[in-house]
């Protein structure tokens, strides 16, 4: 089916069409799951003024972090972002903006943004700072605020295996935000550790069916660990 | 005495029941899942996606793509399922995880905690703790109960950016267990050797002192 | 002459391009899926968690847990996905799925479409047809021009309960393809040897006729 | 783990608690993915006045159909009733009510009443005898309705196969509504194909965590098919 062969083979077609100022949502927690090839490409094509919407922002020289050496990100969209001293310095310059939101809250708001959900009310934030200037409404006596979904220009995903329909299934926790992340950008572009053929994957285990992928890209990874931690008996 | 961070975390996690369902934060709370009691069993919930996280790896497990909630590498117990971050927190919104334990810079006595950002202090964000305070059935805060300047940090109104409202029931510290309810903190227990004077002294919001108070068990 | 119901599928599916995602009602529209030309692939979605169906079974591989929106046995392609009903309707909410071809009672020259339910009549349920046309990227519909006492279900205003308003664009009859925009029906072709007059005589609502109006292609 | 044990070994223990005015949710799309032996339990233990939520209410003789028998049911909450005789029949008597829900906004609220989230925003149903009465809000210049969310009393689910924690997977088109439902019930009872030992289920691949599960039952299927169609070299 060739107009459903998602399969591109440079980085350069697979983040073909980023430009200054748009909007990128990335998967991956952390340093785990992260599409480290297409961010390396996005520093590589050099686009400015990005909103990344990612639950971190990667670490100095690694990750999404790289993407700050040039200042080519405007602003950030996070839960957490406390493992980079370059963030902390064009924070605190003005160079950067960050809106911090929610871990569940920015999980969900990805997934509403797939899903064609404008908009849902969640007791997350509510009275905190969070919950300042947003709709509050009550459903059986208790306070909500609304929250409104993401969509991204692009997304960028991190997957363990994929087929050339874009079907991909992710391994352990490095799935954390990447099945939301795919649904959410107009262009969807996946790197995988391995590509395989159609009907590999078993049809009920696919975690990203392919209606949700326009490009997918072989990759190699680090996978760098960012606190390994051993059970007490090899310390 | 007042005591020390695993004696806390001991008595955490006397607080469980067999058959829950347990989100650990960082610190203190984390230690709480060595001193599980015997005949009691607990599965832990990792809400970047774990249910059923184990314990730590030995060097030929370490695998960069099995980490939990504060991006330590982990391992998964046998019958543990793994799932995306919405679905995560899907349990933890709705009600699924019957006990959050997490730490704290402030609790008040109408339940709000503050525990994320400190104004003039470098804000890196809340992570999952504000889901966590807002989702789960029963939220334990571990805190010493004063800091190290001595100022309490059970307060009658919290003065730092809340992480939840009206959402804290029962505080684990080093000195005390206390319940909140009806606009005040009720001692319900003291650490060994510990004072409800000393206690008292400590606790800045409205303490409520009903009848013996017992010390803590282990 | 007007076209039967294989000829109304077979123009429906001159519509498909190649790597469409496409969503097909009871009916016409499933009698679309035989008619998809050559060198054009599409990949069908059915709205109960399929995407990628295949045919029908064999008497061998007909298997009760594997049906489609119709509730009929199916197979699914090599390279298809299964998935809960939230996830189905994620893709044809959020706009993955790009093309809904379904029937109707009446269609207006605002878009708009009833299709599940007539007054007086026993009401069986819109089942999934409101949450594709809100959300399908583009959508056909495919009825006879006029019901069997004549009467015009192309309309300045629909009359019976609405499905979804101002989400039609385009229209196959057996009469005419039609596209839907300004408040008006543009004819775009006419069945083989239908005259633009008889099609003017069944359409009720403002019909815009520019230039010739060719004759369909198959 | 005698605390995650969730296996019970009689329909009584399975249905234990269901109360005349209860609310339901039931898994399954027409006939395929019912949990058959749940459902006969309730019309064995004859509680009456409840209200079901499920796509479909089965046929006349089979599936939740039978539960009109004995009128049981006082509401059904369903995106499409039309296979019944008997529904009619109560229907125009007025003996049954019934709130016709668009089939992707009944599984999203399914999912929403799980996952705490008590309202949100959908362009189904807008403009229609659906949104009446109910909010309506534009986003980015289109209209949308607000749906409220549902959980239910009881959450009965047919799965293929689960471990004793309640870990479960489904089979093929039968998993349709089923881990929706799973995460709606106050208390969740899941009928299964196959009881397998914890481990047995590869993580990544569970469709319900046992989190969501609070019983379950192994049971047998006939497993109806509504409507044999077969290939047309077959035929």
């Amino acid at each position: 089916m060739s107009g459903f062969d998602k399969v591109v083979t440079s980085y350069e077609q697979a983040m073909q069409g980023l430009e200054d100022n748009m909007t990128v949502i990335a998967g991956g927690f952390g340093l785990c799951g992260i599409p480290e090839g297409l961010i390396a490409q996005i520093k590589k094509q050099g686009a400015k003024g990005l909103t990344i919407v990612s639950n971190n922002c990667g670490v100095d020289g690694f990750g999404l972090g790289i993407l700050l050496e040039d200042k080519q990100i405007k602003k950030m969209v996070s839960s957490y972002v406390g493992e980079n001293a370059l963030f902390e310095k064009q924070l605190l310059n003005g160079e950067l903006e960050v809106e911090l939101t929610p871990q569940g809250t920015l999980a969900e708001k990805m997934r509403a943004g797939g899903a064609g959900i404008p908009a849902f009310y969640t007791a997350t934030g509510y009275g905190t700072p969070v919950g300042e200037g947003k709709e509050v409404k009550e459903f059986n006596g208790r306070p909500y605020i609304l929250e409104e979904s993401i969509t991204g220009d692009f997304a960028i995903v991190k997957a363990w295996k994929a087929d050339r329909f874009g079907n991909c299934i992710y391994r352990h926790t490095a799935q954390n935000f990447n099945p939301l992340a795919a649904t959410a950008g107009k262009i969807t572009v996946v790197e995988v550790e391995e590509i395989v053929e159609p009907g590999e994957l078993e049809p009920a285990h696919i975690h990203t069916p392919g209606i949700y992928v326009d490009r997918v890209i072989k990759g190699t990874f680090e996978k760098r660990i960012e606190r390994k931690v051993l059970a007490k008996e090899e310390r | 005495m007042a005591l020390t961070r695993d004696q806390i975390a001991m008595r955490v996690a006397h607080e469980f029941q067999d058959g829950n369902y347990v989100n650990l934060g960082i610190g203190i709370p984390t230690l709480a899942a060595n001193y599980v009691p015997d005949g009691i069993e607990v599965m832990l919930q990792s809400e970047n996606g774990l249910l059923g996280m184990g314990r730590y790896p030995t060097e030929a497990e370490v695998d960069a793509d099995m980490i939990n909630a504060g991006k330590e590498t982990v391992t998964a117990i046998t019958g543990g399922s793994i799932f995306n971050s919405a679905e995560s927190f899907a349990m933890i919104r709705g009600g699924h995880v019957d006990f959050t334990v997490l730490g704290a810079f402030e609790v008040d006595v109408n339940g709000n905690i503050a525990s994320w950002m400190i104004p003039g202090k470098l804000v890196k964000g809340m992570g999952g703790a504000m889901d966590l305070v807002a989702g789960a059935k029963n939220i334990i805060v571990t805190m010493t109960h004063a800091d190290k300047h001595g100022n309490s940090k059970l307060l009658q109104e919290c003065t730092l950016p809340l992480t939840g409202v009206n959402c804290i029931t029962r505080i684990i510290t080093d000195l005390a267990v206390l319940e909140v309810a009806d606009g005040a903190f009720y001692l319900k227990e003291r650490a060994p050797g510990v004072s409800v004077e000393e206690i008292q002294e400590k606790t800045a919001g409205k303490l409520v002192v009903e009848g013996d108070i017992p010390e803590m068990q282990f």
